[in-house]
């Protein structure tokens, strides 16, 4: 066990399997002589060199086209986009292109390769520099999408990605790299793609979250035992494609009240899809109303550091509204 | 000598010699024999089309000379092609079967580039190394570059060739592919084939720039134009380009002035943007002709030959569409089949 | 009134407004010299010329972002993007730039311009021709994304879509171009971007939807009511973006079952979004589960007639569904 | 005469002369203030966060000459401006001030970029021409485009002014921009501010050209290479291209090699990627000095004058960071206003 933080823990796993895998290679802007914007892969140009460790020119078409490329030719490309919100100009390679090689060939050819992006606001990144993407890339059917939020999660699942036959987008909270800090095994272990984890047990309502507000939830849910002594559930839904719905389906079941949070825009957010289902499956079984809490739908958090906190559901709200929930 | 199509013959290039290329009788015939089925591919496609049994074709004909010359510099089973879907016979050098064609074009459950999945003329095959390509217009040009990076990071002796119309030279992804294959010089070559359309838009909307090779300088490359209709010519600029890659020099846009005789797609109807006149004067310039015509005159294919092979092939096609037709249609409930890995792949 | 097909109300519209107003320039590929792949400009660079009918490289983005340009500078710009799968390329001008113009700036500037897209399947279009895309561009707060599905509606919303001072994507389901005919009146008017629309009333479900699907449902809802006496109401969502969760949720509320119908993949599609309102705000209302039927979760529609069909809702599955729904 | 810099003197460049180019001593008076006000925000700028009082710093220092200089040539109330981030120095010449700068810089309510919404640096002004931008590269290259189309079809006599990063020139978008703006024959010149690096990635792995304005002839107009250094050499260049597109003749792609001072942003940390001595060498072609140099060898302005006028440039600089730091900060509530139009919009 060592205890490390997000932006460690990707760091370390990253480094370990290019120390393993000659066939895994990284690129992005600014990833080899700078290590990358947040340090994700520093030192590593020294360590594996150019041909391993690709800087590459600002185009993150080019950057998730030239991965497909590589992982056709028998390599494990892990790209790096330097803030998701750049990620856009790749849509057309992330629809068109990576989600459908499979597909599209009948399954003659497959795409091993993970896109890494930190996503998500809180840091003071403004309109383009904090936005949340999962609900985008969520929709494509062939493309897995993860959002690990714990150092354990990230090692897990970064090895899992890796070694996926299929293309996963691995978002990353950049709130989280630094926040949040956790042991994580020594030993090797995988994190299942497609499987959420109840982070907190309880039995009074199920609360449906990931990313940033995966942690104001926690936060909320112990100051609401302890001052209310009403449990609360957490259940981090950690993959956003393939949705573990049994995983969310069985707590909702058995705690009868749910509620979703997550920061990105609320209307048509990743969070509709998981109140849907929950309507759609556990509707009898619920004791009182889905409660769906997402950011506002304007195009993103404000540079100034109000207009950001305006934006970003805090524990404050959370614990209101889990308690009112809990009352029903 | 007088020629015996009138004025084609005045038009026959002499610049390039097939021996200087190192190219025997046998490869001229295997040449020829490849462009005559593109094109009775493509007839036969149309009459299906017409029959109500072939619901979309994309027409090759008067790209036969550009893309057997381009592609037959590149060695099967170990060298890559990335071909767009006008290349009918791109992938018949690369291995394709009219059989296989036919049933891309029925969708057949057997259809090697998708089982059914994709319109017809979207080539791909692992076996063959024939990269799967979509629709969206340029896409493939940041995969061929990812593939010859790894070809060359692996050590690899390949040469990647990757083919496109002029338009897509516009796209972002054009730009970007080939900006990354400058920088890393890798082994791949780019092969414009220059219909002078996009569909109905003429070049001088799409650029404007006299030659597409002409933007081989800013990637750091040289740019070639060759006479797309001069199947020899196009072998040649395709053989310095494939030698200069597998040289580790790095990568070159060729571009081949071409024309497609027929709609862009068999959906179209191209009286609106071209006159019949410009169609037939380009006909002119077939590039099966003229090399029909090179044949006889460097003494390695008699007319009533071609008259006899043009009904050998035919039959061949025929048979082939046949066969296709026969063959199982895909089933219905495989539509959720291979979104991921099934864990069974080779 | 005239009858007239979906393709010839918008034809006869955008002529309408291009003849009215010198600013309507409308650009997109083979729009001029060939008037379209779909005919929609038909004989518009012989009238109006080529200064105001461009035909421009193939270039999405590029259509997009000139499009910016020419709104920010005193045109009313209308892009056509040739098939809707294709405007991908074209996603970062419109998250990043088409969306956030105004709010970026505080409401200094803003973008009136139109981008037009043929959209959905049934027409033979394989992986690339069929693409639903409204999900992804429903979740961009800034844009507002319509889909008429009438040749009435088309006109109506048209017409309101170049005259509003804000981004419009103007999603036209292909197939009902040539399919679906009806009358519209020869005088302007308009139909409000924002308003869902209650295509045929009745109360014992209701049926939310949009584009093909609700035409699918309307032929589904007749046989219904001839077959068995149960009378469906059919809710025609028409605009993605703002959603009219008003309408909505006063037909649900009246008849007190409510079926969601959408052909783009099930999972994280718009279709979400309405279920999880519905479930919000009138689960109490209800007396009986939420329905939500959609395209399977695979990349899309196969080029092969069975697997095209295999993907797409009928109106016997929908039939059957409402019947269940009615009975429960 | 000796040089009172040492080496820089022998650096000046002659190439232009500023009668020539039709500047009189006002301007060369304007255009050095213009010059040590953006210096002199920039170094307000980082010492305001160091204070904590600034969080985020995108610094001009280096690029003063190319922007002022090529800025210069525009027409307030007639042209239009597309800078990026970098920019500092081509706001100030179309007309914004300190006040509104540091209003950006604190997120203030009255910031005219964006109401404290964007980040600082994020330029934007309707009254100004000022076209905003976002920070997503090379976005505003087809906007640009797109405006000049406008301007052309309505028969304006503007010229659009179009600043990127060498950096910027590998994204898909801006190839797309400049190819219609090459088909288009717009009024606009594209400038590209050189300064060897997109954040810690080095020129040579961005393109494998030398010079960014190679590129230019791809796109069917001129690409011409200026010394950014040389504000009155920027200015030249700018001159002819803005004549150049009032007259009709289309785009020019302008090349200004050019250094950045400081890191990329006040989050950067340079040491990673350049040495120092690299920076400090650098800093001897520093286009401010070599202007005051020029002002001095033509008689414009003494040693002295030019120590005062720091004085009072930076007493002014002071007082507009003072002005703005006081000033209100936007409403929280204002979070969901001008998703779409109110219907009061000028
Ligand atoms: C991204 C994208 N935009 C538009 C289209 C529609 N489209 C299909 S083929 C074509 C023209 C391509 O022209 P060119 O590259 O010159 O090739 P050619 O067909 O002439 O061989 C267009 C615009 C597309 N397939 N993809
Ligand atoms: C689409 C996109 N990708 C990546 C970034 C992150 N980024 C911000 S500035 C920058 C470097 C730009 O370099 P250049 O164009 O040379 O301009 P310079 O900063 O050197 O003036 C990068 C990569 C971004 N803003 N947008
Ligand atoms: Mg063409
Ligand atoms: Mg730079």
């Amino acid at each position: 066990m060592t205890e490390k933080n997000v932006v460690t823990a990707i760091h370390d796993t990253l480094h370990e399997r290019m120390a393993a895998d000659e066939r895994v290679v990284i690129l992005g802007e600014d990833i080899a002589t700078r290590g990358g914007v947040f340090r994700v892969t520093q030192g590593f140009l020294d360590e594996f060199g150019e041909e391993r460790v690709i800087d590459t020119p600002i185009a993150e078409g080019m950057i998730v086209g030239v991965a497909v490329g590589m992982a056709l030719h028998g390599l494990l490309p892990v790209a790096e986009i330097e803030f998701a919100d750049f990620i856009h100009p790749a849509f057309d390679q992330m629809v068109s292109e990576v989600s459908r090689m499979r597909y599209r060939t009948n399954g003659d050819f497959g795409l091993p390769m993970v896109v890494r992006a930190p996503y998500g606001g809180g840091v003071h990144g403004a309109l383009y520099h904090s936005q949340s993407i999962e609900a985008f890339y969520g929709h494509i059917p062939g493309l897995k999408v993860v959002v690990p939020s714990t150092p354990y999660d990230a090692t897990g699942m970064l090895r899992a990605a890796i070694d996926d036959p299929d293309p996963v987008l691995f978002l990353e909270h950049k709130r989280t790299y630094r926040l949040i800090k956790g042991d994580v095994p020594d030993e090797p272990f995988v994190v299942p793609i497609g499987k959420a984890d109840v982070k907190r047990e309880g039995d009074d309502l199920s609360v449906i979250s990931y990313g940033l507000m995966l942690h104001v939830c926690l936060e909320a849910a112990s100051r609401l035992q302890d001052q209310e002594g009403v449990k609360a559930e957490v259940v981090d839904v950690r993959t956003i494609n393939p949705l573990d719905t049994e995983t969310i389906l069985t707590s909702v079941r058995k705690t009868g009240k749910a509620m979703v949070v997550y920061e990105d825009n609320r209307t048509y957010g990743a969070g509709a899809e998981i109140a849907a289902t929950i309507a759609e499956e556990a509707m009898f079984d619920l004791d009182g109303p889905i409660v769906r809490i997402g950011g506002p739908d304007v195009p993103a958090m404000g540079f100034a550091t109000n207009l950001e906190h305006a934006f970003l559901p805090d524990a404050d709200r959370i614990y209101t509204h889990m308690l009112e929930l809990a009352r029903f | 000598m007088p020629s015996e199509d009138g004025d084609v013959a005045t038009r026959v290039t002499t610049a390039a010699s097939h021996e200087a290329l190192g190219l025997g009788e046998d490869d001229l015939l295997s040449i020829h024999r490849t462009m005559l089925t593109a094109r009775l591919v493509d007839e036969a496609s149309f009459r299906l089309n017409r029959q109500g049994k072939a619901p979309f074709v994309v027409p090759v004909s008067g790209h036969e000379g550009c893309q057997v010359g381009t592609a037959w510099a590149l060695r099967r089973g170990q060298d890559i092609w990335v071909p767009y879907y006008r290349d009918v016979a791109v992938v018949l050098v690369a291995g394709m079967t009219p059989v296989e064609i036919f049933l891309g074009l029925f969708a057949k459950a057997d259809d090697p580039s998708s089982g059914g999945r994709q319109m017809p003329s979207h080539w791909g095959s692992r076996r063959l190394g024939i990269i799967s390509h979509s629709s969206p217009i340029a896409t493939q040009v940041p995969h061929a570059a990812g593939i010859a990076y790894a070809a060359k990071y692996r050590k690899e002796d390949a040469v990647v060739g990757c083919w496109f119309g002029e338009g897509a030279t516009s796209e972002g992804a054009w730009h970007e592919g080939m900006n990354f294959a400058g920088i890393h010089k890798l082994p791949i070559v780019f092969i414009c084939e220059n219909n002078q359309y996009a569909i109905s838009v003429a070049q001088a909307k799409q650029m404007a720039v006299e030659n597409v090779a002409d933007r081989g300088p800013a990637y750091g490359f040289p740019g070639v134009v060759v006479d797309g209709s001069d199947v020899i010519a196009c072998y040649g600029a395709m053989r310095t380009a494939v030698d200069r890659a597998r040289a580790g020099e790095g990568p070159t846009l060729i571009e081949a002035k071409t024309y497609r005789f027929f709609p862009h797609t068999s959906d179209d109807d191209d009286r609106s943007y071209r006159t019949r006149e410009e169609v037939e004067a380009a006909k002119h310039r077939d590039p099966l002709h003229l090399f029909e015509h090179y044949l006889r005159k460097v003494g390695v294919l008699e007319k009533s030959a071609v008259d006899e092979l043009a009904v050998e092939v035919k039959a061949e096609v025929d048979k082939a569409v046949d066969q296709a037709w026969s063959a199982p249609d895909p089933e219905p409930s495989s539509l959720t089949r291979h979104v991921f890995s099934e864990g069974d792949e080779a």
